[in-house]
């Protein structure tokens, strides 16, 4: 479809039909938290925000879902799955790095052993990706792992500001549908316009990580892992505000006779995320669990699926981690290695 | 870890109260009431401990976070403690922990350290009927119910 | 400053007085400092001292159990008290660490710094302390704002600003004056004088926050058991599930594990990516433990903490 | 699998066979009799089982889909969930989920002779094929079991050991590492008593499993005899929670043990960083 262009002023509009047919989320801030969270009309919704705390990969895989209700009943014991969403919905304001973790998640839970949870909250939902502001935060890297923070490739509609007006680019037939939901607020642009309201180019740091695997591989042995995971806490802040990070516990809760069987997120980072209850741990300390974590990123991940890094240069664990372990060192310290054999 | 909750308010609402006793003094004054045919309340469960200096924090905090309506922690008269001085350290977390609660904005009410000696058993009695008939008054700890009424939310 | 404190660091890992340092660098940006673990001579120019240097580095010394040599570490005045603790509670031996006394004049709050300037600490490229007041640069202009308007809470009433027991110190406080009428407990007073149904609502409701990353207990000094309660599978007293309930226990058996052994350094709450004021609970304990039992934690070697000491004539309302 | 990867179906406990003081075999059946009827699996395959309230684990299949009706599990109690597994008493229902994982390799080995080394409740997982073997005795050349156990009474299938010490087709070693007034057989550890069986090498496949540091010797001393690497399969444990390949904790490399594996040869081991430090 052609690009149109919508006024600043007839946003709020548009996304209050979407809300009265869809569930609308959005970007919204409690407590100078940004998060992405279900709101009634669009003026809940905040624009002022360079991405959200949480990643909206909790929208899709929550950080606590019921996966069914256990009941007994005399000697039968039922079982009640979840449903995971009551009505479609419309997500507004994502970024593209986290549009970029979305298809990686995909290789993760829609395999051919298919989490239907997930699969459920993907189909079922839309998405208005929101190009970012410029220039892009101190810590952005996304262009790094080749997402392009003004490209609509992976939502449904891209929303780029230029002033007093966001270009619409509707890609897909679920971005039209909603496109069409507004009718009446749409434009299309004249010849002038379409090269006149250009957003300006996002210029951010890159970093070079074309030999990264091969480097990384080689160092499994390297003593960096000690000391990279000094001043690591061995706390879960990193995986929780990950966009790509999908690990994950089953807990029941409730009595033997009523309760739930829940999943809730899970970190990598915790000491006790694979002790074996005969009191092995494959990874016993942070120096194991930290090499993990970046070879699962940076190795096993892409040679699991296929794809490329799982890193979108969202910077979250970096702005966050409470130790200063920062990812993009890593990359750096890594690049800057030679092979082991030359050590 | 009793995990369900309190029946609804309402007419039928009967407190759940978690008492823990210690063994030497407040356990023997139970048994005494007990013997002595006195008229109790029948909402207590009691857990007898060594001593009241054994009910570590987390045994009240979770209790009432799960739902239970009330805690009871009874132990020998300070000066008569069996192991001379653990109801000492009862007195002192007892009285942080329940401050700390009521500024968590939970019922003083509801987390209650006596002091009950063995031969006490009227005062038993009398302590778990007055305990019981305030927390009624307050009724349920956590209305909203069970264990899984509490559904999250997406994030 | 910072000159005196490399050099004093290349001499101290050069004779082999500790097997590495522990200090601030500078993070991704200018206003983002982070831990720097010094190893090796060659890296002592990372280090920085300055009034965002907020980190209590104390956590990291109980690594240093499983060494053979020392471990050195900066220690601005407030953060000496967790030394002072970790030693008293024999989780560490007092010889196995270098104590470097930084003397503070002040800390930055960074969210209250975003609020008075009405930008990001993004854009700070510099924060210098200057007496009564910050030198603050902000796109290459330098403007001066009073310690008042950003101190973080717990500079108001800092108890000593130099740490009392140190190797090495790298000078005095230069007295300042901070124009304040904020007391120590403010916040803690004003949660008590609420109605008790609006204390509920208000921690409920920032528990129901808590993702549950556990930040607040790996950065804490005071969690150094060395299996969690909450990570034990049996009993389990905690599901991993952030559901509201389970936070609520998470956060005040946390609260009580630690009466009497918090030092109100902050951590908690500053890590917290969710911003739940955890330091008003600590605070409150602290307040009462002061009131009750006359203690103040991490101020001297040689008393005994309130938990593991009574007096007969302790205050009783239990009779 | 039903639609829904984490939804276990309904079984009930039809037999308890207690083997040893903290290990028993729970025999158990599908209540829906269509998934009895449709349940497929191969022999080195796993199921999740469930105790709803308690929690899940996953525990490998013991007996070959060869013996057709019936599931049968072997749980040692070692943890919150195999306690509870072990509260379980015949009519007592559970959930199964599953089959999960890969399985031995069947077919890739018809005509090999096959070599048996079992420790402890290592020996359950290889029973599942050791049946399927017998089963289908004339796809496979000569089996040999060498199984060992702490003491006698550690020993588990203690019926069907002496089946098959009973078979002509099969050549039986059993050793323990410490005997008792009951026991007259070899006594021992298993990787020694393996060097003195010292079975050769030529046409064998050798399949083995238990408690890590007697996989570690038996390995060795295979090498030493001769075997290749290819030719040394054996079935890891892992933390799990899904089952199946989602929740990231059972990696090695880039393979999860619940998926990729249980089984796996050494060759594939040995190419895997990490994989043989555990």
């Amino acid at each position: 479809m052609d690009r149109k262009k919508i006024s600043k002023a007839d946003l709020g509009r548009w996304l209050d039909t979407i809300a009265g047919k869809y569930e609308l989320i959005g970007p919204t801030e409690d407590e100078g938290i940004i998060q992405f969270g279900p709101v009634q009309s669009s003026a809940e919704l905040t624009l002022e925000y360079a991405n959200s705390l949480i990643p909206p990969k909790s929208l899709f895989f929550p950080p606590v879902e019921s996966l069914f209700a256990f009941r007994k009943r005399g000697e039968e014991i039922q079982l009640e799955e979840t449903k995971p969403l009551q009505q479609d919905r419309v997500i507004f304001g994502i970024r593209n790095c986290d549009v970029g973790s979305l298809s990686l998640l995909d290789r993760v839970f829609c395999d051919d052993l298919e989490d239907s949870y997930y699969r459920e909250r993907r189909e079922r939902t839309t998405l208005i990706a929101l190009a970012c502001p410029t220039p892009p935060r101190s810590s952005c890297f996304c262009t790094t792992f080749g997402i392009d923070p003004l490209s609509p490739a992976g939502s449904d509609i891209l929303l780029t500001d230029v002033g007093d007006v966001y270009l619409v680019d509707a890609v897909t037939d679920k971005g039209e549908e909603l496109v069409a939901l507004g009718e009446g607020l749409f434009a299309p642009l004249t010849e002038g316009e379409e090269k006149e309201l250009q957003p300006p180019p996002v210029d951010m740091p890159q970093l070079d990580v074309r030999e990264l695997r091969e480097r990384l591989e080689a160092l499994w042995e390297d003593e960096y892992w000690e000391k990279l995971s000094l001043p690591c806490l061995g706390c879960g802040i990193c995986t929780y505000v990950c966009p790509t990070c999908h690990c994950f516990d089953i807990s029941d809760v409730g009595s033997t006779s009523d309760g739930v069987r829940y999943r809730c997120w899970d970190s990598c980072m915790y000491s006790d995320f694979a002790l074996m209850v005969s009191g092995e741990n494959p990874r016993p300390t942070k120096r194991e669990r930290t090499r993990n974590r970046y070879f699962h990123k940076f190795s096993t991940f892409p040679s699991r699926y296929g794809t490329g890094y799982a890193c979108v240069g969202c910077a979250r664990c970096l702005v966050h981690c409470p130790g200063g372990v920062e990812i993009t060192e890593v990359i750096k310290d890594i690049s800057a290695k030679e092979g082991v054999s030359d050590r | 870890m009793a995990s369900e909750s309190s029946d609804e308010g309402g007419n039928g609402y009967e407190p759940k109260i978690l008492v823990f006793a210690c063994n030497w003094c407040s356990y023997a004054g139970a048994d005494l009431a007990g013997v002595s045919r006195l008229q109790m309340p029948a909402n207590c469960r009691i857990i007898r401990v060594m001593c009241s200096g054994r009910v570590r924090p987390e045994f009240v905090v979770t209790a009432l976070s799960k739902g239970l309506d009330g805690v009871l922690v009874l132990g020998c008269h300070p000066g008569e403690c069996h192991y001379s001085e653990g109801n000492y350290f009862t007195r002192r977390r007892g009285l942080l922990l329940k401050n700390l609660l009521q500024f968590v904005g939970i019922e003083p009410e509801r987390f209650q350290v006596r002091w009950v000696s063995a031969s006490e058993g009227a005062k038993f009695a009398d302590t778990v009927e007055q305990v019981t008939e305030q927390i009624r008054a307050l009724g349920p700890n956590r209305p909203q119910g069970g264990m899984h009424s509490t559904e999250p939310g997406d994030r | 400053m910072e000159d005196k404190l490399q050099e004093l660091v290349v001499e101290l890992l050069g004779d082999g007085a500790m097997e590495y340092f522990i200090g601030y660098r500078q993070g991704f940006e200018p206003s983002h400092v982070v831990p720097c673990f010094v190893t090796d001579k060659s890296e002592a120019d990372r280090l920085i001292w300055g009034p965002l240097c907020l980190q209590n580095l104390s956590k990291y010394v109980l690594q240093a159990r499983d060494l053979d040599g020392k471990v050195g570490l900066l220690v601005k005045g407030c953060d000496a008290r967790a030394i002072v603790e970790l030693v008293k509670q024999h989780q560490i031996e007092r010889d196995k660490i270098v104590v470097v006394g930084v003397p503070c004049e002040g800390q930055v709050d960074p969210r209250k710094m975003e609020q008075v300037l009405g930008v990001s600490m993004e854009q700070v490229t510099d924060v210098e302390d200057a007496g009564d007041e910050f030198l603050v640069k902000v796109g290459g202009e330098v403007s001066k704002l009073g310690k008042e308007q950003v101190l973080r809470d717990k500079c108001f009433y800092c108890k000593h600003p130099t740490s009392f027991d140190y190797d090495y110190t790298l000078g005095e406080v230069q007295p300042f004056t901070i124009d304040s009428e904020s007391e120590e407990y403010d916040a803690v007073e004003k949660l008590e004088e609420l109605p008790l149904e609006e204390r509920r609502a208000y921690w409920l409701k920032q528990f129901e926050r808590c993702i549950r990353c556990n930040a607040c207990r790996e950065v804490c000094y005071g969690c150094y058991c060395k299996e969690c309660i909450f990570d034990r599978t049996d009993p389990r007293w905690l599901d991993r599930t952030p559901l509201p309930r389970e936070n609520e226990i998470y956060h005040l058996i946390r609260a009580v594990h630690l009466a009497g052994r918090c030092i109100d350094c902050g951590e908690c709450e500053r890590v917290c990516p969710v911003n739940i004021p955890l330091g008003r609970l600590y605070k409150k304990l602290q307040k009462d433990i002061a009131e009750l039992f006359d203690y103040e934690a991490g101020m001297e070697y040689d008393t005994v903490p309130p938990l593991v000491d009574f007096e007969l004539d302790d205050q009783d309302p239990f009779l | 699998m039903t639609a829904n990867i984490y939804l276990p179906s309904i079984a009930t406990v039809r037999e308890v066979r207690p083997e040893t003081p903290d290990t028993s075999t729970y025999v158990v059946s599908f209540d829906d009799p269509q998934l009895r009827e449709s349940f497929a699996y191969e022999p080195g395959q796993f199921a999740e089982l469930s105790i709803f309230g308690v929690g899940e684990c996953p525990i490998g299949i013991a007996s070959s889909p060869t013996r057709e009706g019936l599931l049968e599990f072997c749980v040692r109690a070692v943890g919150t969930v195999t306690d509870a597994l072990h509260d379980l008493e015949v009519g007592d229902k559970l959930g199964v989920r599953g089959p999960l994982g890969n399985s031995w390799p069947t077919t890739e080995i018809e005509g090999k002779d096959l070599l048996f080394i079992g420790g402890g409740i290592g020996l359950p997982p290889l029973r599942s094929l050791i049946q399927y073997v017998l089963d289908n005795r004339d796809r496979y050349g000569a089996v040999q079991i060498v199984y060992g156990a702490r003491s006698p009474q550690d020993l588990v299938y203690k019926e069907e050991l002496k089946e098959w010490e009973d078979l002509p087709d099969v050549d039986f070693h059993v050793t323990v590492d410490a005997g008792d007034d009951t026991w007259d057989g070899a006594v021992g550890f298993v990787p020694p008593f393996l060097k003195d069986i010292n079975p050769s090498p030529t046409n064998k496949v050798a399949f083995t499993c238990g408690p890590p540091i007697m996989i570690k010797l038996v390995v060795e001393a295979l090498e030493e005899m001769g075997y290749a690497d290819a030719d040394i399969i054996t079935t890891l444990e892992m933390k799990m929670k899904c089952g199946v390949g989602k929740c990231g904790r059972c990696n090695i490399g880039d393979k999860y043990i619940c998926r990729d594996g249980p089984v796996f040869s050494f060759e594939e081991l040995r190419s895997i960083p990490g994989a043989l430090e555990v």
